[in-house]
C-alpha cells in the first residue's frame, strides 16, 4: 500500500469534509484500487485519536459509524456558535421516546397503555421527522397499527454505538 | 384538602419566575399556579405515582383507600378550577374506585388462588414507573448540540460532483398531497391557477430589486407577454406591496412610478 | 487570562463546530467574560497552523473570517464522499420544497405554519446548495426572515418551463 499522503492522513480529512458518519467499509471505498483492510482503517483511527491528545476533537464510534466531534468540556463555548442548540425535551417526549427505544417494535397503543395517556400525535410526527424513529411495519390487528422503532440516527445524537448502550433498565418488574 | 399542605419535593413549580418548592397553605392556589402544578403531570399514572410517594409508600404495597380518596379529591379540585379533565383522569379514578370496592366487600366465594385486585394496577404503576426513570436518564446522557458537538463538515476545495439524488414530479406531486391533507393550506382562499405564475412574478421582481434596489414599474412589463403577463405582473406587484415586501414610490404626480425594498 | 481549557483549543474546537468562517470578533465574543483580544487570537490562530503539520487541515483566512479547510492533494479520495450522500429526499426535504415552490416567496416561519414542525436548517441549506432555491429579499417583519423562492435551476431539474406547469393546485384540492 502507498498513497500519495499517509493512510491516517487520508482518513482524518474524509472525515473532517464528511456530512455523516462513515464506517470502515465507507472509509475503504474512498479508495480505487489498493483498498486499505478495515483492520488498517481500525488502526489507523486508533492511531489518529491517540495524537489528538493535544488538541480538541476526537474520533467517536457511533452507530453509523466513525465521526469527528469536539471533545467535552468545550460546550461553554461553542453552544454559543450554534443557536439552535440545546434542545429540550418535554416529558411526554422523553416518556414515549424511551418506550419506543426499549419496547421497539411498539404501536402507539403499547406506548399509551404504558403511559396511561393518548400519545400527541405531533411528537410521533417530529420524532419521524428527526429521523429517529420510523415505521417498520404493521401488525396484524384491526385497524394494522404502525409499528415503530428508533433508528440509528437516534443513537447517533445521544452517541450510542447500539441500542444495548442504553442504561439498563431498573429491575422492577415483579411476576 | 390535604393535597395544599404537602411539603412536595417532587414537582419543581415555577410561577412568575419564582421557584415555589412548598405548595401554599391555603387554599387560594392562584389558578395559574394550579394550572402549572397539574401540567407538570403526564397523566393519571403519573399523578397517582405522584401520591404514593408522597406519602411514602411503596407502590408494591398501596393501601388503596386513602390513595383512591386522595386522587378523587385531586380531580375534584382539577374540576373546582375548571380544567379541563382528561378522559384518562377519570378513567383512573373508577379503576381506583373499583378496586376500592372490590376491597371493602369481603369475599364470600373462597377463592383457591385469590386475586389482589390491586395486582394489575401494581404491575402497570411499576411498568410506568421504570419508564419514567429512563426517560430521566435518557435526559441525561449526553447528547448532540448540548453536550457534545460534531465537527461540522469542514470546507475542501474540491470540486463539487453533482450527484443529486432524483425525485421525479410525481413524487412532489404527492408530497404536495400530503402537505394539502394536513394543512388545507389552500382551503381558507380560492386560488386559482393563475396564481402561481403570480407568486412566480412575485418571486422574479424581488429578485431583480434585491440586486438593484428599484426597479421601474414599467420596466416589470414586457409587450411579448401581452395581456395575460401584463394581468399577471400587475397583481404580483399589488400582492407584494400588501404583503409588504416593495414599496410602490412616486415622487410627483405623473412621474415615473418606482418599486423598490422596504429597507432603503 | 485564565480559562478551563486553552485558548488555541477553544478556538479550534469553534473553527471545526461552526458551519461559518468566524470573524476575530466573532471568536471574542464566544467569551462572557475576560474576553482574549484580537491580537491574542491572531496569535493563538498562527500557533495552531504552525502545529498543523502532520494534519490534513488548516485555517485559512478568507473574506468573512477564519475557517478549518482540508489541505489540498486530498481530492482523490474526498471527492468520492459525495457519491455516498443520501440516494433519497427525506418527506421533509419534498414537502419544504413543495411549499417554496407554491407559496413563494415564503418565510421559514410560514413553512413551519403549514407543515406544524420547525424547519431543519439543513434541509434550507441543502437547497440553496443545490441552488434550487434562493433568497430574495426580507420580510419588514420583527427579525426580518428572509424570503424564499425557487429558481431557474429548479424548474430545469423537472423539466419545467415555468411554476406555472407545476400541478395546479386546484387538482388536488381534497374537500
Amino acid at each position: 500500500m502507498s498513497y500519495s499522503k499517509p493512510l491516517n492522513l487520508i482518513i482524518e480529512g474524509a472525515l473532517l469534509a464528511s456530512e455523516h458518519p462513515l464506517s470502515l467499509q465507507d472509509i475503504a471505498n474512498l479508495f480505487d484500487n489498493d483498498k486499505p483492510s478495515k483492520n488498517e482503517i481500525q488502526k489507523a483511527i486508533d492511531m489518529l485519536n491517540s495524537n489528538y491528545a493535544n488538541h480538541s476533537f476526537e474520533i467517536v464510534n457511533v452507530a453509523s459509524g466513525f465521526r469527528m466531534q469536539v471533545k467535552k468540556g468545550y460546550d461553554d463555548w461553542i453552544s454559543k456558535l450554534n443557536k439552535q442548540s440545546s434542545t429540550r425535551y418535554s416529558k411526554a417526549f422523553l416518556e414515549t421516546l424511551v418506550i419506543i427505544a426499549y419496547k421497539q417494535p411498539v404501536t402507539r397503543g403499547d406506548i399509551e397503555e404504558i403511559r396511561g395517556v393518548s400519545v400527541n400525535p405531533q411528537i410521533i410526527r417530529n420524532m419521524i421527522e428527526f429521523e429517529w424513529i420510523k415505521v417498520v411495519g404493521h401488525k396484524e390487528t384491526p385497524g394494522k397499527p404502525e409499528l415503530l422503532a428508533t433508528t440509528k440516527k437516534f443513537l447517533d445524537y445521544f452517541n450510542l454505538k447500539s441500542l444495548s448502550d442504553l442504561p439498563p433498565p431498573a429491575d422492577l418488574e415483579i411476576s | 384538602m390535604n393535597i395544599s399542605n404537602v411539603n412536595n419535593n417532587d414537582v419543581s413549580i415555577i410561577f412568575n419566575g419564582k421557584k415555589i418548592t412548598d405548595i401554599p397553605e391555603d387554599l387560594f392556589i392562584p389558578p395559574e399556579a394550579l394550572r402549572v402544578i397539574i401540567e407538570q403531570f403526564e397523566g393519571p399514572l403519573d399523578l397517582l405515582l405522584y401520591l404514593i410517594k408522597k406519602q411514602n409508600i411503596d407502590v408494591v404495597d398501596i393501601p388503596i383507600l386513602p390513595i383512591t380518596n386522595q386522587y378523587v379529591e385531586y380531580i375534584n379540585m382539577m374540576q373546582q378550577m375548571q380544567f379541563e379533565l382528561a378522559s384518562d383522569y377519570l378513567v383512573m379514578a373508577s379503576t381506583l374506585a373499583e378496586i376500592k370496592s372490590r376491597m371493602l366487600v369481603p369475599n364470600e366465594v373462597e377463592d383457591d388462588e385469590e386475586e389482589d385486585p390491586r395486582a394489575n394496577l401494581i404491575k402497570r404503576l411499576m411498568e410506568y414507573q421504570k419508564y419514567k426513570d429512563l426517560s430521566e436518564q435518557l435526559d441525561e446522557i449526553p447528547r448532540l448540540n448540548r453536550d457534545t458537538f460534531i465537527v461540522s463538515k469542514i470546507f475542501t476545495n474540491i470540486e463539487k460532483k453533482e450527484y443529486l439524488p432524483s425525485i421525479d414530479l410525481q413524487e412532489l406531486e404527492n408530497a404536495f398531497q400530503e402537505v394539502l391533507k394536513r394543512a388545507e393550506i389552500f382551503a381558507s382562499h380560492e386560488i386559482q391557477t393563475e396564481t402561481l405564475s403570480v407568486r412566480e412574478r412575485m418571486s422574479l421582481i424581488l429578485d431583480i430589486i434585491n440586486k438593484n434596489g428599484t426597479i421601474k414599474f414599467i420596466d416589470c412589463f414586457t409587450y411579448e407577454e401581452g395581456r395575460m403577463g401584463v394581468i399577471v405582473t400587475f397583481l404580483a406587484i399589488l400582492e407584494l406591496s400588501k404583503e409588504s415586501l416593495v414599496d410602490i414610490v412616486q415622487n410627483q404626480d405623473y412621474s415615473m412610478i418606482y418599486l423598490q425594498s422596504l429597507k432603503s
